[in-house]
């Protein structure tokens, strides 16, 4: 015989790695550690530095602001979590803001809305469809539609932004439930969302798992198409959900709104440890990352800090608290 | 022979005149192939021989050149692993196909994930956890369902694969080398389940290198050779691995191990007190130049650890290594390659080859510092140095391709290349002969015989005992992260080897298990 | 084939001033029977671009090229270069200034002019003094520094204090969020000094969510539709607008009549400004600010 | 039996998988066959559609505009290939303007060219350090140093453009040698250059192993830190002189020059079929990504397509010609 190989039966030996507690913890944990706590570092140092930081209206601020970008971000979370990338995220806000204010000028509120997320969703089938289908690669395909979109945009538009949205709708932005401003609670509620469909649903775990490794995830039965494109349509819907805060905010629809938001929802997700290799990383730590993007500029604009060097510091934090964070993560 | 058409309601998958052609290569031509309903056909063949060609056609991972494949008499026409699923076939592939940063549980059933809502939408751990559980229990394996898939040894995670697999109950199951990675008590178990599903009704077709293997279980064996089927015979018509070598080779017989070199020079390399907290303690060992220094051990004893500390890729707690009476630390790979100590991998896809560079490179990669010491590459050079390399070590196919169009077997080939050719005088392989076929493996030992006979010092981890027996001067046995025993050639003995491999795990059962009791 | 052509050359063509201002050029050189070539530079950030654009329109053989210069120093090269071939470069809102190039012609509202007139809006809005907070434009772009900076210039002595200064992407949410904070900051800050209408659109927004419309004054560039707005619902006191279709139109006459050889009676035409309160909002001659509402680019 | 294991000599034995041509060569072929033929397709359709598209003046025209996109792509391709990223292209590009013009106005255009060079090369090495040492995922680094090197750009400039840069460094952007314009062809250098580096220098080697499986490289020798430091070190250097041919061409220093070439730059390089996952491609596919969107652009602007619609058929051809790359390439 040839195979004499020596082993046990391994139940009865026991495993170095099953040791203590399970992985999967302790190294989500080691994970979040790094970001809130450089998130908690500048909320404290805002809160010494400047005496209107640590105010409710302040906070409901903030989170006025951030509720856009969280919406975006949790919509790109689930892309990058595939392993792909939605870079058209940034002129989608534009587009669904000219068409949902074009519907609500001519036919009210309902269908204004509706109007938006069926464009934002139409936006997400398409990438997905370009990417899966067409074989692109998600950076060109998804950059392909910003310039689309943007075009469209303008074209609808004609360069101007729409007016005559009802003031009933434009009045949402500033909402509050019980103090709380409704567009927060709205990307809040989009957050919890997007972590239970992440984490309790098939659809999530493979996300997970065509992100992790799409070869394994094929070979196993998955259809990535599908999963890509899903993705990529819960990330124009999202996009719809921030235009339409931001539309409402804003009050007009507007072909030029949100352009910033493809990098810097990309920079929120990263941020929060999401790997843009796929696979790993949770919209817990996103929603990090949006807080921690959102307070640095308003604290900077608190504490009245020049626009250029405003820039340099904003550079500095991103590179600190990452780098505060791996340290703090792989202690090898 | 025995190629009589079966009648047709036996044959649950059958196989006509498929051809398989890529760029340059002909993987599979005119290969005739039927699995009969409630029996386990081998698949044989040296590397490169086609077999995983034939299976991943089978599974629906690629589409045949030419040819057809019915299933329970139907003509199907696959495009995706997920058609042949519903087909009823299920397969458990050559290459690891693990997603790392889920848990073992989700891995197991990914793909097949248990829903708690009639839709199917929600996803249940507790459901994922409980199936995993109950065929790890099948299986005969203790791997925690929670821990993360990259965290376990690569025999660990073949053991998740082929769970994986026999969740989905599959009335076909496609096995390609299943027990390449695993240790012998876990493959005489999936040995036995096969049977057992044979006998359940299931058909198998199992891929393996370790021909006792097939003549233990299999109903049917057929064996390929450059693409082509040699013969498929029934298992009473075959007497013993010698002959089914001689079909896969078709040619003379020769040893298989060389005799080990008598020509042993002074010490080369020495660690003495080598800790990393939780994985392993104490290890000393000094190796002479000349010497092949083997080291056995269970599935997760920490050898591959062991090894990857001493070349710079793990940190090491405490400890140092002394070569040629110098001791140092070694900060890095790099800078073991600049001393003279290289590693093979026993990972060769994740840790061993950059599969996007072809044969050529790979070849040098370790080896350029030297070859080129401008910075200048002459690729003239690079061509002729990795073709002779590849020469020797009867490598089969195109060094110019990309390495991960390479077969198996082939592709450890170009990593044990790639040690060599690094001029280091410590060699360190990490499961040399995993999945390679038996004229490689004659090749390897020759090439790791001839490495000691020019003055090397040679470190061999194996899960294969009769492999290290045979060509080891000595052998180190460790044991839950511990050296526990150090045999001379003469004292090699099997049970005692077992004993100090048991030794470190106290209060386990200390038995060895039943099927190396024979 | 055919027509003549005219090129012209933006920064960028989204928003309402470009919109405006590219309606007037158009549809004069159109009358005057060109065809007209528009080529977009993508924003503020690629005064290269803007270079690329004009050798790209000299290859055109247009009769003339009118540019919005992202930088009017930027052009040197460019504008000798149409010289060269004998076009004609014409300032479209801003003139193309250049330490060697003696310029075409343009037809302009002096950004320095405007500053002033803005100054001269914020000592009406604050005849006791009080404090500004300003959102000054893109980063780099020349309008908006040569705006500023005599905006600054001029409200000097009239006990108006800065207290904040930001530059900003032009874009109506980001000014929405930058003066959000700074009316945090700054709560008793009594004017909003922004750059275009797109900043004062944001500004108004911010102070009246906070409730303080009035309270915190709006002082803008610029009247597009939603500016009028802001004004009308009560968050903007004082626009100074450019006569922005009157600029475009201007322009193409001056190239029209230079490409036929012709020498304008003037070549720098300032085209004077309209400064609007809340009062006379009604009054606004909006032809020559606006274009019609179904004119497509 | 257990030594009694037998094998065979093999050599003798004729192989057909090696009959044919090797796979080598047919693998690189159909990889490039796709981006060429689209951007012949483009330039066809722009000959017959424009009378001055096939002109002499416009090819000069063309060459100088892509020469710029072209430098900094070369430097993209390097870091691209190391599967990492280069974001800060875009802002590098305005420092390296601003600080080069302000030596120049100082003390001629040698030293002015020096420093924008070590300005660039500084930045790579910022890059490089922050990626390695601190373990900053690159995006997020090179994302943090877009704002550091913008803010920087404007506050050295205060926000205004440089003037004072010598006539005869100016006059360079425009001077043709043999009716080639000088600009196109310090690029094409930087093509050759970067090309005959990455194939035939041990560092570009090095560069491949480590995007294809940095694991694998690591263990055999490889010095992934200095791979990738060199790689940025490239990018910031290639970014310089990009810088420097635009600071001719505009003639001033200027602090917002090249805000689009951080996604141009990697749209091109992903264009000519080079990997975001690293260790795949070829510069000579970026130097054809870098010519089809050149040529489109200008080929639109012949044509007198409207703004916003050239937006949209921007976007169209991008994802055009990427799937027809794609179709003919895997033909599965
Ligand atoms: N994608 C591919 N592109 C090109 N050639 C390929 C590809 N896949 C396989 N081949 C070639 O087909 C031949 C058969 O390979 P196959 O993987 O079927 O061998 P095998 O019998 O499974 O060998 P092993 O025992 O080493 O696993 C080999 O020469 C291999 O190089
Ligand atoms: N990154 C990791 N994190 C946690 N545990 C790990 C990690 N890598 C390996 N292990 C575990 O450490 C133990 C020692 O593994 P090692 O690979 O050194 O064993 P080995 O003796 O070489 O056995 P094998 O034959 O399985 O390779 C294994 O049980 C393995 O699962
Ligand atoms: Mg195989
Ligand atoms: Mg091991």
């Amino acid at each position: 015989m040839e195979n004499h190989k020596m082993s046990v039966d391994t139940q009865s030996v026991a495993h170095p790695k099953t040791k203590g507690f399970p992985a999967e913890v302790s190294l989500n944990r080691l994970r979040q550690f790094g970001m809130p706590i450089a998130l908690i570092v500048i909320v404290i140092y805002f809160s010494l530095a400047s005496d209107v930081f640590l105010t409710g209206q302040n906070f409901r601020n903030v989170a006025l602001q951030a509720a856009a970008l969280s919406a975006v971000a949790v919509g790109q979370c689930f892309v990058i979590l595939n392993a792909d990338l939605d870079l058209s995220v940034g002129s989608a806000v534009a587009l669904i803001s000219v068409i949902s204010a074009m519907a609500m000028a001519a036919a009210g509120a309902p269908v204004g809305i509706a109007a938006g997320l069926l464009t934002g969703a139409a936006i997400g089938l398409v990438n997905g469809l370009v990417v899966t289908r067409l074989r692109v690669m998600a950076f060109i395909a998804t950059l392909a539609m910003l310039s689309i979109a943007q075009g469209l945009a303008l074209r609808i538009s004609k360069g101007v932004p729409i007016t005559g949205i009802p003031g009933s709708f434009a009045d949402l932005a500033f909402a509050n439930v019980l103090g709380v401003p409704l567009p927060f609670l709205i990307a809040a509620a989009l957050v919890v969302l997007g972590f239970l469909t992440l984490h309790f649903t098939r659809l999530g775990r493979n996300i997970y798992a065509v992100g992790g490794n799409t070869e394994a995830a094929r070979l196993s039965g998955i259809s990535v198409s599908k999963t890509k494109i899903a993705a990529y349509v819960v990330s124009g819907l999202c996009a719809a959900i921030a235009s339409l805060i931001l539309t409402a905010r804003v009050g007009t629809g507007q072909p030029t709104l949100g352009a910033s938001m493809s990098l810097e929802s990309v920079a929120a997700v990263v941020l929060g440890g999401v790997s843009l290799f796929g696979g790993r990383g949770s919209i817990a730590g996103v929603a990090i990352g949006v807080g921690f993007v959102s307070i640095l500029s308003n604290g900077l604009n608190l504490l009245n800090v020049s626009s250029y060097t405003q820039m340099m510091i904003v550079g500095a934090a991103l590179i600190a608290a990452v780098a505060a964070d791996q340290a703090l993560t792989h202690k090898k | 022979m025995t190629d009589e058409p079966a009648s047709p309601d036996d044959v649950v998958v059958q196989v006509r005149e498929l051809s398989k052609v890529y760029p340059g290569v002909t993987a599979l031509s005119n290969v005739e192939f039927d699995l009969r309903r409630g029996e386990i056909h081998a698949l044989i063949g040296e590397n490169g021989a086609g077999k995983s060609s034939l299976i991943r056609i089978l599974s629906g991972d690629s589409r045949p050149s030419a040819g057809v494949l019915r299933v329970n008499g139907k003509l199907e026409h696959f495009s995706s692993p997920q058609d042949a699923r519903r087909a009823g076939i299920v397969t458990v592939f050559q290459e690891l196909s693990i997603v790392p940063a889920l848990t073992v549980a989700e891995n197991v059933v990914l793909g097949n994930q248990p829903a708690t809502d009639l839709l199917g939408r929600i996803y249940s751990r507790r459901l994922a956890r409980e199936r995993t559980r109950s065929v790890f229990q099948t299986l005969g394996v203790s791997i925690d369902p929670d821990c993360r898939a990259e965290t376990l040894s690569t025999g660990e995670m073949q053991l998740v694969e082929i769970a994986r697999a026999l969740l989905l109950d599959a009335p076909v199951l496609i096995l390609d080398e299943p027990t390449a990675s695993l240790s012998d008590s876990e493959a005489a178990r999936l040995l036995d389940i096969m049977v057992r599903l044979r006998n359940a009704g299931k058909s198998l077709i199992f891929v393996s290198h370790r021909l006792g293997e097939a003549l233990k279980v299999a109903d049917r064996i057929t064996v390929l050779r450059n693409g082509e089927r040699v013969e498929t015979r029934e298992r009473h018509q075959v007497a013993d691995t010698s002959e089914l070598i001689q079909m896969m080779v078709g040619g003379r017989l020769e040893r298989l191990f060389p005799t080990p070199n008598t020509n042993i020079g002074g010490v080369l390399f020495s660690a003495e007190g080598l800790t990393r907290r939780g994985k392993f303690e104490d290890i000393s060992f000094a190796i002479r130049s000349g010497e092949i220094l083997g080291f056995s051990g269970l599935v997760g004893a920490g050898r591959t650890e062991v090894m990857r500390s001493i070349i710079g890729a793990d940190p090491l707690d405490a400890g140092r290594i002394v070569k040629h009476g110098v001791h140092f630390r070694v900060r890095d790979p790099r800078h073991a390659i600049e001393t003279g100590i290289a590693y093979l991998s026993e990972d060769r896809k994740g840790a061993g080859l950059v599969l996007s560079l072809s044969g050529y490179e790979n070849i040098v990669l370790s080896a350029m510092p030297r070859m080129f010491r401008s910075g200048y590459v002459n690729w003239t050079r690079v061509r002729a140095v990795a073709s002779e390399i590849a020469q020797r070590m009867r490598f089969r196919g195109q060094l110019g391709s990309m390495t991960s169009t390479y077969s198996g077997g082939n592709q450890q080939k170009i990593a044990i290349g790639k040690c060599i050719l690094s001029g280091a005088d410590l060699l360190i392989f990490d499961e040399p002969t995993r999945g390679v076929d038996i004229g490689a493996k004659a090749e390897i030992y020759q090439l790791l015989h001839e490495a000691a006979e020019a003055g090397a010092a040679v470190v061999v981890v194996s899960s294969e005992l009769p492999e290290l027996m045979n060509i080891a001067h000595r052998i180190l046995v460790m044991s839950a992260g511990r050296i526990t025993g150090s045999f001379a050639r003469s004292e090699f003995d099997e049970k005692t080897l077992l004993a100090a491999a048991f030794a470190g795990h106290a209060g386990a059962n200390d038995k060895a298990p039943e099927s190396l009791a024979a | 084939a055919g027509k003549p052509k005219i090129g012209i050359a933006m920064p960028t063509v989204e928003g309402d001033w470009y919109s405006a201002v590219l309606y007037g050029a158009e549809t004069e050189a159109e009358k005057l029977g060109y065809e007209v070539v528009v080529l977009d530079a993508g924003g503020f950030g690629h005064p290269e671009k803007q270079v690329d654009q004009i050798s790209n329109l000299i290859v055109q053989q247009v009769k003339a090229i009118l540019t919005d210069p992202i930088d009017p120093a930027t052009l040197d090269g460019a504008v000798r270069t149409a010289h060269q071939t004998g076009i004609p470069v014409i300032g479209l809102g801003t003139p193309v200034i250049s330490a060697n190039i003696e310029p075409d012609a343009a037809a302009t509202s002096s950004q320095c002019q405007l500053g002033e007139l803005m100054a001269d809006g914020a000592k009406r809005l604050l005849p006791n003094g009080g404090t500004i907070a300003a959102l000054a434009g893109p980063p780099g772009a020349y309008w908006a520094t040569e705006r500023y900076a005599c905006f600054v210039k001029s409200i000097a002595g009239a006990k108006i204090d800065i207290v904040a200064e930001r530059n900003s992407e032009e874009d109506p949410a980001t000014a929405l969020s930058i003066a959000n904070d700074l009316l945090q900051r700054f709560p008793k800050v009594s004017l909003f000094y922004a750059a275009d209408d797109t900043y004062g659109v944001g500004a108004g927004r911010a102070i009246q969510q906070a409730g303080r419309c009035g309270a915190v004054q709006v002082l803008m560039a610029g009247f597009g539709k939603a500016a009028e707005d802001t004004m009308r619902g009560g968050c903007a006191q004082f626009v100074v607008a450019q006569r922005t279709v009157l600029i475009g139109r201007t322009a193409s006459d001056l190239a029209d009549k230079l490409a036929r050889g012709e020498t304008p009676a003037s070549r720098l035409v300032e085209v004077p400004f309209l400064s609007i309160t809340p009062d006379h909002v009604g009054e606004v001659p909006l032809a020559d600010i606006r274009q019609p509402a179904d004119w497509k680019p």
